[in-house]
Order: structure tokens, then C-alpha cells, then sequence
């Protein structure tokens, strides 16, 4: 636990722009709610589809007004629309479809990560609510995707790190992640341990280092973030 | 073959206390209110429910609750989205008037699948290592390590469809699709409310998304008018 | 073994309208080649739906001339012509509500039937092709159909017994016969044995025993097929 | 993302020796034929070949065996209708130059759905106390017994599609729907030959049977001509 005073970092949607900018064109992304939501503004006009977990793919932006259709939303329960290409199916088929590795980039939130790539992102002890939450989708996609994102801001709102050796929090999956992108930094979790590979402008590795509990290896090619 | 119901209410008559039924719906999308606010009427008490959510954005699961026809409830997203905030489900839950099976959203639907297609039980990689996993036998298949979830049918399911002829197939819309196919499947009695009831021979075979022998009953409904939304 | 003249009881169209007979309005019905082809002819006009387990549901008659469509075939390989309320869907689809239980009525052929109720169809020991055959859909549909029923004649054409107490060749499914319909007979399969319930117009009970190897069970009111 | 291959020969042109490949198709309905024909062109060799019939109906299969391309085969239906007459496949079996593996049809495909959703395995009711059964595993669930089946994930899988978009989204025709969509999402590659190709925004989203996620490739090819029956 820390108490030292919060570093900004950058906000939230450049976080999403930086996490746009590592998803190649061709690829199938699935966005989980909160900062992931935000990529798809960056993500619109290049050649990357969005699936949703309700049994969507090829997600355009969020209705508004005379496109509202009830019969048409994202798995958040936010009215979409459809781009050309679309395709509707069953949520078993589109669950199973997250399980297969169809999915070429997952981009989650999460309230804790571990430097062995588990994360935790559906319960928060002390909720009341024990081992009984809203699951979600989150744990199929976790152990599925290709590649899993997390994208989040670095600590608490309290200043509590999010980024630990283990997490205490109940977990979604062990050992999937992939790449940890917050408001200080870009994170690759490794076999080695979490490399640090990019600063938020103005963020000092020392300073990664003080709201991150694992040890970080700071990357040969260490830079700042370029958006 | 002609499957039809004059309405609602005579198509839930008959559910006994007891029963199992799973809803088809997620969140506000696709959700069968109208026989659901047929069962709250009807009253059968006891009731196993299976849903993606217990009473958030399909509000009208909330009768049941409210009623206390609902003993237990096999779901994926329980409660509201906000802690702060409980729903009638989570109230009883906590007072110890009902119980609760959570599943991951695949598992979840993929039991019903399972059940509807005759197996007994499959090995999935969700939720290996999490609190999902506890209390069940895990495996390990081509060195990756999976749990064994087991298939489930309920008695009746409650399925939202877009079009429906009178032999029980239907043409879901969009993401009104999600759950309803295979909560069909795996019902022993699946009851269709459609907003267009069509004759035989109306809709593109190729296109059927849930065929007829899936399907007891049909009644007619019109298309709900619903606020998109699951923080109201 | 046996080597009794061989009885002719009724023709094959016979014994597929007895076996129509059986299936009531409101049925979902699966009928395999041999005998039960010719079931289709007499349930024309009937309000019972066929499933060809190909993927398709609400099966017409054999498509001839303009009607034939190489894209509409039964699991015969034979074209076929849909009726309206029909539905095209997968294989697995098509497997999967077999084994599911909702074909209310499987009528196959078999080279033998036992008097457990099991049965075999698949594969002729001698026929040199050892444990690998053509298996087919008939395990799916032996297993999940309601209602179980075979249609077959009542001995070999080197007159052999096919109704036996256990089976010699190599099993489609065990335990799942309700009822076999033969050129001399209808028995229907019980937990306590083979019940004989009918006898084909001239054929005495006494016939039947004869080219049956378990003993019967002579039902309090056997009586004559009635067609 | 434009998946469109100019011809079937480009299509196949990588594909490995030892590759294992999905064939759509059940019998003479909704075979890849073109694809096939350009594999025995390309001539890649030990290959496994997943399919329901191996070269009964679906012929073109048999120029992969007289090409001693094949070295395995999972199948449902390996050989000719009548005993007394004997395929090139059956003939190749016979003198060990092939192995063969065969599943009830349901289990069949079943096990490339299980691989294609990510699962590892399930139970079944299919094949209990046959054959089938030798060597595999049973559990008794709810006093019925099953057997275990393992996913299987092939590495190509080839597709015969009615209309096809450039993104690959595939609407079949009538029964020549069959193994394909189940073969398109079970393999690492799938490969679609189509009779139409569309753009994107040309199919309705609501009827698409295969959606192009699971496609890699698509090529245009004309409507085989194609002679129905299996005694030929």
C-alpha cells in the first residue's frame, strides 16, 4: 500500500488512444467496459472489427436518436449500430467464438494485475457480495483472446496500487495477460517479470516504480509513450 | 402441427410449483416480459430460475422476486452493476429467502447447449483458478488444464422472438437473439411470444434461427416498447 | 439357426403402413433407409413433420425432374422437396436435437434386434471391414429418438433368426428397441421380454416362436395387424 | 479486411505437407470440390483429412487418395454403401498404406465444434456399449452413462458456400449447409469457396449461418455441376 501523492499521468482517453495504436490493422478486438470502451472513438475508419459478447460483430459507434433500435445493443446494454458486414448470432455462439481464440485482442479493466499476468476484475471483497458477482463475459474472453490488454489508471482512487505481485482480489484468469497500458505507463508482462517499455510524459521510471509493487525490469529501450 | 395460444396466460397456465424455467434475454435486450408478467400473475411458487440476470434491465423478473415465487436462481450477472446499489434478488439472497448459482457467461449458456443436445458434461478452460473452479474436478487435456461443468435442462424456457409461424419457427432480431436459441434447446417445453405470429411457409427456411420441433407454444405479443438501460 | 420354410407374411409397403400406423399426429419422426423409407408414403397429408438428419426439417416427398435440387438432399443422398414451415441447419444442429431427445419417433432397419432391446445395423461381421464401417447418425438417433422402433423383415433372406437374445453383430445402441414390426409381426420389447402383440394376416404365433430365438411372451390380446 | 483470393490454386497454395483438413460437405451436398481439385494439384502429402464420407459422393476426395496424399483419415462414413464394392480408400486401408478413425456422425462433429468453442472435451451418450466405446473412458451422470469424447482443431478447413462476402461472412444453401460451418470454426484456416461473392453490407446481418471471423480465405468459383447419389 502507498500513500504518496497521486501523479496524473495522462487521461483516459489517451490511454485508449495508446492501446489503439498497438492493435494492427486486420485484427477482431473485444472491448470490456470503462477505459476499453473509449478505444473504439480510435479505432473507427481503420480496419479493425469490434465484436460484442451479446452476438455482434462489425460494431459501429453508439446509436443516437433516430438510430436507436431496442433490439441492438452492446453487451454493456448501450445501444450500437451495425456496420457493413455485420452479423448477429446466439450468445452461445458468440461465447464460444471468445473461448476458440477468435478474438485477436481482448481489452479488459481490472481492479488488480499481477506481475504473473492473473488479473482480477469482476469482485471486490468487502462488496457483500462473496463469491456470488456479476462474472460476465470477462473469464471467457480472459482465457480465449489472443492477446489480453488491460488497460486501467495505475492506482486506486485511494492510491492503492492495482499493480501487485499477487492479486487479492478474486480473480477473473491466471496468467493471460499480456500488455498492462495505464496512465504512467506501457507494462509487458513476461516469463521474467513485468518489463516497463513507456513513460506517460513527464513520468520517471522511479516514479512507475513507487505505485508498482513488483519489482519492474526496466526495458533496454525504455521511452515515452508515442501517440 | 398448429402451435398457437390465444395468449399468454393460457400458455404459462399450467406451470407447476417447482419448476425450472429459464429466460431468454440480456440485460433489456430480447427479454420474454410478457410471459414473465404472465407467470407473476399466475403465481407458481418455488420456481428455479435461469437467467443471464436476475432483475437487471429485464426489470419484469422483479415480479417474481417480489411475489417470492423464486427459490433459487442459476445466472451470470446477479446483481446491479453499482455495489451501492441492491436489487430485490440480492435483498432475499442476503436474508437467506433464496440461493444462487453463478456461472461464466459461456459456461452459462453452454450447459443449457449441452442439455439441449444430449451430453452430459464438457471440460472448459473457464474459470480454472478463480472462484468458479471451486469444488470442481479440473483436467488436463494436451497440457492446458479445464474444469468439468455439467450439462442442464430446464422444464420450461421463456423465449422473445421477432418472427414466428404457427409450427414454432423463428427469426430472432439483432442481439434480441443472445440466450433465447438455446434456452429453447434445452427446455422440455419451450414457450415463443413473438411480435409477428406468421403461417408456415412465411419465413426463408435458410434462415430459420430456431426450428419448430424446438418449440411447445406460441402466442402472440405486441413489440415492447423498452428503455435501454440497466442503471434505472 | 434355423431352416423352416420361409413365411411370407405382409410386403414390405405393408409393414411401413403398419409402423405408420403407430405414430400419432403432432410427431417429429427420423426414418432411416430400407423399410422405413417407405413410411413417407403413408404419412403424406398426415400432420407429422420429418427430420432428415442431414439438416433439414419438414422433409417432402423424392424432388423429381424440375423439382430436383442438388442443394436438397435427405441423408440417403436422395433429392427430396421441402415442405412449407421447413428449416435448413447444420449437421451439428441436426445431431444435436437427436441426441436431445426431440425426434418423438426413430424407425430403422436392423440386421438383428435383441430381446434387451438392443440392436444392430451398422456393420456385418465378414464383411471385412472390421470395427470400421459405416456407423452413420443411427447411434445419435438410437440413443436420444423417444420412441425407438424398428422395421425390418423377420429373418434373413438365408432365413437366420434376427430377433435374438443377445446380438452377434456389432451394436448400433443398447437397450432402446420399443417395438419391431416385421413381415409376420409386431413384439414390442419389455422389461420383462418380447411381448407379441400382433400377427400378420395366415401367420399363427406358433410361426412367429419359430423363427424368433427368445421365447415370446403372448399378449392377453394378441390379435391380427390391422392396417 | 478483404479476404478475397483470386483463384482456388492461390487459395491452397501454402498448405503443408502433413496438414490436417476439414472437408465440408455430406455426400454429392455442399462438398469444397474445386478446393479439393486444386489440392491434388498442389499435390502437399501426409495429410489427415477430416470428413464425413472419404470419397463416396463427395469423388474429388478420391483423387487425394489415388494421389497417395493422404495418410489418415477421421470420418463418419469412410466407404461405399454396398460390401461388395470397395473405394479407393478402402482398398488403401486394406493394405496399410492408411489409417482411419471413425465416430457416430453426431460425435463426428461434435468433437470439431467442442475444438472450435475452445473446450476440451464431452461427455456423450452416443456409442455406449458399441464399438465405439473401446478404450475410451465412461462416467455415469444422473445414472446415465457417457462416454468421453476429446475437441478436435484441424489446421485448414475447406468450404463450399452458396454467397460469401469479402469479409468472409458465408450464407449456405438448403442442405448444403451440413459440416461446413462446424468445419469453418473448428479450424486454425478455413478456406471458403463460394458460388457468389458479395460486398460487405450485401447479406442480411440476421441470416449470415457462418460469420467471417471464422474465415481466412474466400474464392470465387462457378456452381458445380453435380450428378445426386452415392452408388456412382
Amino acid at each position: 500500500m502507498t500513500t504518496k501523492p497521486k501523479l496524473e499521468g495522462i487521461p483516459r482517453e489517451m490511454i485508449a488512444l495508446r492501446v489503439a495504436n498497438e492493435i494492427p490493422e486486420g485484427s477482431y478486438v473485444n472491448l470490456g467496459i470503462g477505459i476499453p470502451t473509449l478505444i473504439s472513438n480510435w479505432i473507427e475508419g481503420r480496419d479493425i472489427i469490434i465484436e460484442a459478447e451479446i452476438g455482434m460483430l462489425n460494431v459501429g459507434a453508439f446509436a443516437e436518436g433516430e438510430q436507436i433500435d431496442q433490439d441492438c445493443i452492446n453487451a454493456s446494454c448501450q445501444p450500437v449500430v451495425e456496420l457493413p458486414g455485420a452479423s448477429y448470432f446466439s450468445d452461445c455462439e458468440s461465447l464460444s467464438m471468445l473461448r476458440g481464440g477468435f478474438i485477436d485482442y481482448a481489452v479488459l479493466g481490472a481492479f488488480q494485475v499481477s506481475e504473473k499476468g492473473d488479473f482480477a476484475g469482476w469482485n471486490i471483497p468487502g462488496s457483500g457480495r462473496g463469491d456470488t458477482g456479476n462474472i460476465g463475459g470477462s473469464m471467457d474472453l480472459a482465457v480465449g483472446a489472443k492477446n489480453v490488454f488491460i488497460a486501467m489508471d495505475h492506482v486506486t482512487t485511494d492510491g492503492e496500487f492495482k499493480i501487485l505481485k499477487n492479486c487479492s482480489y478474486p480473480l477473473t484468469a491466471k496468467g493471460v495477460i499480456k500488455k498492462i497500458f495505464t496512465n504512467l505507463a506501457v507494462i509487458d508482462v513476461t516469463d521474467k517479470g513485468l518489463v516497463l517499455r513507456e513513460l506517460a510524459p513527464g513520468i520517471s521510471a522511479e516514479d512507475v516504480q513507487a505505485v508498482t509493487e513488483p519489482k519492474l525490469i526496466i526495458s533496454a529501450d525504455l521511452k515515452e509513450m508515442e501517440m | 402441427m398448429n402451435k398457437l395460444f390465444p395468449n399468454v396466460d393460457e400458455a404459462v397456465a399450467d406451470i407447476p410449483d417447482g419448476s425450472s424455467i429459464a429466460f431468454g434475454g440480456f440485460f433489456t435486450c430480447g427479454s420474454p416480459i410478457f410471459l414473465t408478467e404472465a407467470l407473476a400473475r399466475q403465481g407458481a411458487k418455488n420456481l428455479t430460475i435461469v437467467s443471464q440476470t436476475i432483475g437487471v434491465g429485464n426489470w419484469e423478473i422483479n415480479l417474481l422476486i417480489n411475489n417470492h415465487q423464486v427459490k433459487h436462481a442459476i445466472c451470470n450477472y446477479p446483481f446491479a452493476r453499482s455495489v451501492s446499489k441492491m436489487s430485490p434478488f440480492e435483498k432475499q439472497l442476503k436474508a437467506g429467502e433464496v440461493s444462487c448459482e453463478v456461472y461464466p457467461m459461456g459456461t452459462f449458456i453452454e450447459k443449457l447447449r449441452a442439455g439441449g443436445a444430449g451430453l452430459g458434461a464438457f471440460y472448459t478452460p473457464t474459470g480454472v483458478g478463480t472462484v468458479v473452479a471451486k469444488g470442481k474436478e479440473t483436467r488436463l487435456i494436451n497440457g492446458k488444464e479445464y474444469l468439468l461443468e455439467y450439462a442442464y435442462r430446464p422444464d420450461y424456457a421463456f423465449i422473445h422472438a421477432w418472427k414466428a409461424d404457427t409450427l414454432g419457427n423463428v427469426i430472432f432480431n439483432k442481439t434480441a437473439q443472445n440466450y433465447n436459441p438455446e434456452m429453447a434447446k434445452s427446455a422440455r417445453i419451450a414457450i415463443v411470444e413473438a411480435e409477428n405470429v406468421l403461417e408456415p411457409g412465411q419465413m426463408d427456411p435458410n434462415a430459420i434461427h430456431l426450428p419448430g420441433i424446438y418449440v411447445k407454444r406460441v402466442v402472440k405479443v405486441d413489440r415492447p416498447k423498452i428503455k435501454i438501460g440497466i442503471d434505472g
